[in-house]
């Protein structure tokens, strides 16, 4: 499915561009990540445990940063698996400034979910996956501000 | 990783009058702990999405999906399941009794928890309508018969159970 | 059908409950059960601690005050909703859509609280809680805090109850003569629904104020604020009805599934807005 | 239209019994129910075996991917992991299972996993058996598989495209098999009827009975002795045993078969064979029995889904006096991923090329194709509901668009009551039937005028009354030789069950049947016809739970399906119990001294016909046959066994596979529903207010038992029409797999039914019954009907046999939106 978003995040874009274009610090944003490994130049793998009211979801998922902009785009593939579930994801992230040391991000998204279960999840996907993103870019302009007063 | 992981907990749980300690692990839903630790074969599994209603006991006096409930969670409860019917193993209650007189079963599959779902109704509810029928029904699904034997016999019993009470 | 590996208590107080959910990342509170096991049964996601507070009678309780208002323990049943005399003559609404939730096997263990906890698109009570204005408490390590229903859902599966919380009661403002319409498209008879309006309107001629809400549409209860707007101050009569519900469903992005298109369920919602405030108006016309 | 003047051959005289009526054709309850409400029946899953393991099945994700590898070190390193089992393995322990399609789809190789290639989500990739079902669904959670996604193709029509994606390289194409079915002269009556109704689609869905209990097996290959034993719910076992024997080498005679309880079936579990083979394999593998019982995701998924079919280009002609002279059509029925039970759907719908009506020009150009789905296999009605639905469709459309009232339409061109035995165009014989007198039945129950000013009344209230009427066939005891239509090689024809009805030793009467019942009450219709045989109570008469091969008889044909037991297996047990009751009389002229004739049956007893005082019990008869043989005369000891066998089998001879005619099947129960529904104008919305059903089976054994069938077969009908729908995306993935996608219906949404029947009995068989259960699917057709008959004028027609609310909206605003209506009219 196709999935659209923006969202206001509290970052200088240069910095929030630098870390959705580095897989060690992506890795690093990622909601409930437990370990990441760099699987050479734009490619890693992540395991993480994302949390919901409902539990945890375990995925085990390898990720590519395939396409790049310097400070205003970046397009992320990912693949594996969600539970008992292969999810697969393209990410377009547009990146434009939001004054005041602050980024708009829009992004869009092709998210697609296999499996004999894939289909409980067929109308919460699309805002988990939103909210999943908020999450990245959240904790990417944490990240940004830790590294930016150190 | 085991058949057992995760905690093991000691319940006392009374089933069908008899009380029980046993030790169940905290994953094991209450429907396995029926069939397989206590080796009741008549409360079924016919989904995992708890809506067939196939594995309906009565918990403390309430209609329940044993497959949506814990084991652990029976400790200090009483459960009442297909077996707890009738005196003894050859004799019919005035529920199944109906139920054989109507042909309101077929596969047999969805039976027992549509027996005890029954019982239930017509405990808090003696003389209930069609619809009100078919409201408590709604949980426990039926592929054989259409619901259409099952609501006459619910009613016949019901009926019974005036002439008993008259 | 099998779980993957949990952990299990069964709290004693709430204070219990509580320490409980802090001492692990992935504690959840298991009240009712009646979506929770369903989802662990399916491995959608697992819990390494199960938090059992559906005996904790601090939990399980319906207080009804003489202005009106009313208190509900998080962990009170639909049936003990269904069944409670004092709460129908406050607020009729929320044994009615307790008595029509799922089936009574459900409504023997499902829970008022969970229901709201869980936060999904399509369950019953967010809409209605953010349509009624409910007061959510919330109870921490550090105490209790409340929140509005409003601020309440902040996202699909998710909420304001942070890690190592949980919901304790939830209190309605009394309806002061206010109107309350709820509506559900559902699958078949009396199954999931496709689209749902919650509404709350005070009205006299004209009407002074409304709270529109829709459930099965976005990713938290969403507040209709084009047919807010086109009621306040409008007469409180059919025509109006027709009009603001006409607006409900624009600019909506719904989900598609085999049941209904995102076109579908976005018409379907200002219809059931429609039919709910006919009911909460006391109008005629808003069919069965 | 009259009837045909060409000279037509039936069948031989049927010797009818004049013995059944002191317990056949009452309504006895049930034999089978005590232990049914008691909780005491033993399903598939309520059974174990010492040492069992549990098995739990790895599913590929992938609609279409090649599996690139599998690894399962991770999977066998657990403690209590027994086995794993991938379709590598697979590819060297089985040989591909027999295929009953002809060259080129005949070449398909298909294996009960798969093997270097999954071709639909949710087929089996690898299996674990492991000592707990927990355990074993934990450690295979650790078997990595790569796959390489494929293209999917989920179109059933599409998929013919040179473009498409092939799923089965060795056939070279996704045609399962083709072959246009050409009766009379369908283009003379095209060229000279009055009017010619052409409809552009008609779709009939994809959906299943979804039995409650889902298929599952305990098997366990012994090593000693080679002895398979399968404890399954298979519903057909001697059909899985000829798919499974050669697949892995092992002869039938060393293949054990049985079970007891069978919590439904609906045709939906006579394709189970491949995970029997499955769990056949890993228990050699594991020298242990393994135990399977299917997830409802898994059950939905993957075990089978009833046929979907399109129909294209249909043309109607029409005489002006309201005469249909048949119709042409282009079919195209979507198998799934393999042919496990196709392609003799291509055929099976030929049974009813007329359905209910005298239609006289019928070509059908039929295409079964190959998807990305779940395989299909038999579901309740199957092959020809989707046909009569296509029929019923027909009609309706050609009342609405030229103006003629339904009922009269179908009165008109209904077969009628002194046409019997009537000849379809394809040389199928309908027995009997009286379908105008049951539909008057149907109109009655719902108070036809009343309703239809009730309709005109509701007018404006945004609440739309329809009334739709469904005429379907329930034909039944198929003759296997129309399989030779779609492939001449098969080496089937006829059909024919088998049963043993014995004096036990002290004088019990015991009956054994090659039928595997999933409730249809087969021990207690059993029971009645073999009681009024023998003279005595059907208390007096054991009639063995299930079926069990070591214990029970049984020919080829044996199973449950295909509404054939009150024919073929009471045909066989009456023989049996004729047999016995010749011997009983036999030994009792003997023992009193009288000729057989002066002999009668009554009470349990041998009797004097002149003197009930001279009688002996049937323990007596027993008793001097089994242990007083010193006293028995030699003639009698040489030819009284009191265990007597017999195999009932239809008079059918071999169809014609150059004309695609014959007898093809040998009863037609027949239905007429009548369904009153309200549609919500403002949601789409469908509430049934009203049902009816008459029903016409021949002669009723059991009415109750007829009734409950009936009942059964409207509420999968109507669960189909309105709620249950399996919908795959583009992507090949299932929509509705686990029951809250796939609404299975409740009971607030079957409606109470009014039932009501004729009997018609059939000449043709020797109780006068017909086989009856499927239902023929009437409520797809009445509900149709009914949501056509609300729809404002100019609407759309009602194209797909499932209508949700959604379509339903859809559908109502068509009636303003100007667009082609998916059907003209051309007139001379």
């Amino acid at each position: 499915m196709i999935v659209t978003g923006s969202s206001s995040v509290a970052a200088p874009r240069e910095r929030l561009w630098q870390l959705l274009s580095d897989p060690a610090q992506l890795g690093e944003a990622l909601p409930g990540v437990d370990a990441v490994s760099l699987d050479g130049d734009n490619r890693f793998s992540a395991l993480a445990r994302p949390r919901t009211s409902l539990g945890e979801t375990r995925m085990e998922m390898n990720f590519e940063i395939a396409e790049q902009r310097p400070s205003e785009y970046v397009r992320i593939s990912g693949s594996g698996y969600a539970g008992e579930s292969l999810l697969s994801l393209m990410i377009e992230l547009e990146l434009a400034d939001g004054g005041a040391a602050r980024t708009e991000a829009s992004w869009r998204a092709e998210v697609a979910l296999r499996g004999v279960l894939s289909s409980l999840l067929q109308r919460s996907l699309g805002p988990l996956f939103n909210q999943q993103v908020e999450e990245v870019l959240d904790a990417g302009a944490r990240i940004c501000e830790g590294a930016g007063g150190g | 990783m085991s058949a057992e992981s995760g905690t093991v907990h000691v319940i006392d749980v009374t089933v069908n009058g008899v009380e029980q300690r046993q030790a169940v692990s905290a994953r094991a839903l209450l429907v396995h702990f029926i069939r397989e630790t206590l080796g009741l074969r008549g409360t079924h599994v016919g989904c995992d999405s708890g809506n067939c209603g196939a594995c309906s006991v009565i918990c403390d006096g309430e209609l329940i999906k044993s497959c949506m409930m814990l084991a652990v969670q029976a400790d200090g409860r009483s459960i009442e399941t297909i077996e707890g019917l009738g005196d003894g193993p050859d004799s019919l209650d005035p529920i199944q009794e109906a139920f054989r007189a109507e042909h309101g079963l077929q596969c047999g599959y969805c039976t027992p928890g549509i027996i005890l779902n029954a019982k239930t109704l017509l405990a808090e509810n003696p003389n209930p309508t069609e619809q009100e029928i078919r409201r408590s029904l709604k949980g426990n699904i039926c592929r054989c018969t259409g619901y259409v034997n099952i609501v006459r016999a619910i009613e016949a019993a019901a009926a019974a159970q005036e002439g008993v009470a008259r | 059908m099998l779980l993957a590996a949990t952990e299990y208590v069964r709290a004693a107080t709430v204070e219990e409950a509580i320490d409980a959910l802090g001492s692990s990342s992935s504690a959840r509170v298991l009240a009712g059960g009646q979506t929770l096991i369903n989802v662990l049964k399916h491995r959608v996601a697992s819990v390494e601690l199960l938090v059992d507070i559906s005996r904790l009678a601090d939990l399980r309780f319906i207080d009804v005050r003489p202005d009106g208002s009313a208190t509900i323990g998080a962990a009170s049943t639909y049936a003990e909703l269904e069944r409670s005399a004092e709460l129908r003559a406050v607020h009729p609404v929320i044994g009615r859509v307790a008595a029509g939730t799922v089936d009574r096997q459900v409504r023997a263990r499902g829970t008022i609280g969970g229901n709201a906890c869980f936060a999904d698109p399509a369950s019953n009570y967010p809409p209605l809680l953010v349509a009624l204005d409910a007061k959510m408490e919330i109870a921490g390590p550090a105490g209790s805090r409340t929140v509005a229903a409003g601020e309440f859902f902040t996202g699909t599966w998710r909420t304001a109850v942070a890690d190592g919380e949980l919901l304790r009661a939830i209190t309605l403002p009394a309806l002061d003569g206010a109107g309350v319409g709820y509506r559900s498209l559902q699958i078949a008879a009396d199954s999931w629904a496709l689209a749902r309006a919650a509404v709350w309107v005070r009205a006299g001629e004209t009407v002074e104020a409304a709270r529109v809400v829709l459930g099965c549409v976005a990713a938290t209860p969403l507040r209709a604020s084009a047919t807010e707007a086109a009621l306040t101050g409008k007469a409180a009569s059919a025509d109006t009805v027709a009009v603001a519900a006409a607006l409900a469903g624009e600019g909506l992005e719904p989900p598609s599934d085999p049941h209904a298109s995102a076109s579908y369920r976005r018409e379907m919602s200002s219809v059931m807005v429609k039919r709910a405030l006919l009911d909460a108006l006391g109008l005629e016309g808003g069919g069965s | 239209m009259t009837r045909p003047a060409a000279e037509t051959t039936y069948y031989p005289a049927v010797e009818q019994s004049d013995r059944l009526g002191a317990f056949s054709g009452t309504s006895v309850p049930r034999v089978e129910d005590k232990r049914l409400l008691k909780g005491q029946g033993a399903f598939v899953d309520d059974l174990w075996m010492h040492r069992q393991g549990h098995v739990h099945f790895v599913r590929s994700p992938h609609a279409h991917a090649r599996i690139v590898s599998i690894d399962v070190s991770r999977c066998e390193a657990v403690p209590g992991v027994y086995a794993t089992l991938t379709g590598e393995e697979v590819g060297e322990l089985q040989q591909p299972y027999f295929q009953m399609a002809p060259e080129p789809a005949g070449a398909m190789k298909d294996y009960c996993m798969a093997v270097g290639k999954a071709r639909y989500m949710g087929e089996p990739v690898a299996a674990v058996l492991a000592e707990s079902p927990a355990l074993a669904r934990d450690a295979a959670a650790l078997i990595e598989v790569v796959y390489e996604p494929l293209e999917v193709i989920v179109d059933g029509i599409a998929t013919i495209e040179p473009q498409a994606p092939v799923l089965h390289e060795e056939i070279g194409s996704n045609v399962a098999w083709h072959g246009v079915y050409d009766y009379g002269d369908v283009d003379w009556a095209l060229e000279n009827a009055d009017h010619v109704v052409r409809i552009d689609r008609l779709h009939f869905h994809r959906f299943s009975s979804t039995p409650l209990e889902t298929t599952g097996a305990l098997v366990n290959w012994d090593p000693g002795t080679g002895v398979i034993e399968f404890r399954s719910n298979n519903q057909m076992p001697m059909f899985a045993a000829m798919f499974i024997g050669p697949a892995i080498g092992v002869g039938i005679d060393h293949m054990q078969f049985s079970s007891q309880d069978i919590g439904g079936g609906f045709g939906i579990k006579i394709t189970s064979y491949t995970y029997l083979t499955a769990l056949a394999l890993l228990s050699r593998k594991a020298g242990r029995p393994a135990k399977w019982s299917e997830t409802r995701w898994e059950h939905l998924a993957a075990s089978a889904h009833g046929n979907e079919r399109t129909f294209l280009d249909i043309e109607v002609p029409v005489m002006s006096d309201g005469t249909i002279l048949g119709f042409k059509v282009r079919a195209f029925d979507d198998a799934g991923a393999y042919l496990r039970y196709e392609p003799l759907g291509a055929v099976i719908w030929a049974q009813v090329v007329p359905g209910n009506y005298r239609f006289k020009h019928v070509r059908v150009d039929y295409t079964e194709t190959l998807t990305n789905k779940c395989p299909v296999g038999p579901n309740r009605g199957y092959s020809r509901l989707q046909h009569l639905w296509l029929i019923e469709r027909i009609v309706d459309i050609v009342a609405s668009e030229l103006g003629y009232d339904p009922v009269e339409l179908r009165k008109l061109n209904y077969v009628q009551p002194e046409d019997y035995p009537y000849e379809t165009p394809n040389g199928c014989i309908y027995d009997s039937g009286d379908y105008p007198t049951m539909l008057d039945r149907a109109l009655e129950l719902i108070d036809y005028e009343g309703v239809r000013a009730r309709q005109r009344e509701s007018a404006g209230s945004g609440k739309r009354i329809g009334i739709g009427i469904g005429s379907t066939l329930d034909s039944g005891t198929n003759n296997f030789g129309q399989s030779r239509i779609i492939n001449p090689g098969l080496p089937f024809s006829g059909n024919g069950e088998a049963a043993v009805v014995r004096l036990d030793l002290y004088g019990e009467v015991s009956v054994t049947i090659g039928t595997t019942p999933q409730g249809q009450g087969h021990e207690t219709t059993a029971a009645q016809v073999t009681a009024d045989i023998l003279g005595c109570s059907p208390d007096q008469v054991h009639v063995a739970a299930g079926y069990n091969k070591a214990a029970n008889t049984y020919v080829g044909f044996s199973g449950t399906y295909a509404s054939q037991f009150a024919v073929t297996g009471l045909g066989a047990v009456m023989g049996a119990a004729e047999r016995l009751r010749g011997e009983i009389i036999k030994v009792g002229a003997a023992m009193l001294g009288a000729e057989e004739s002066d002999i009668e049956l009554a009470g349990g007893f041998v009797r004097l016909a002149a003197n009930h005082e001279v009688a002996i019990p049937f323990i007596g008869i027993a008793a001097t046959v089994f242990a007083n043989v010193a006293e028995l005369p030699g003639e009698l000891a040489d030819s009284v066994t009191l265990n007597c066998r017999y195999v009932y089998r239809p008079p059918f001879t071999v169809p014609d596979y150059e004309t695609k005619t014959g007898k093809l099947t040998l009863t037609y129960a027949s239905q007429i529903h009548v369904a009153v529904v309200e549609v919500d104008e403002e949601t789409g919305q469908v509430a049934i207010l009203d049902y009816a059903a008459v029903d016409e089976c021949g002669r009723k054994i059991n009415p109750k038992i007829v009734e409950g069938q009936v009942h059964g077969a409207a509420g999968h009908g109507i669960g189909a029409a309105l709620y249950e729908s399996f919908e795959y995306d583009s992507d090949g993935q299932l929509r509705n797999s686990t029951f809250m996608d796939y609404h299975a219906a409740t009971s607030l949404d079957v409606p109470s039914i009014r039932y009501d029947d004729i009997e018609c009995p059939s000449p043709f068989t020797p109780n006068g019954a017909k086989g009856m259960g499927e239902g023929g699917g009437a409520p797809l057709s009445t509900i149709c009907a009914a949501i056509a008959d609300a729809l404002p004028e100019g609407a759309h027609v009602v194209y797909d046999s499932h209508n949700n609310s959604e379509r339903v909206y859809e559908l109502l605003r068509s009636a303003t939106s100007g667009a082609p209506r998916g059907v003209e009219v051309i007139s001379r």
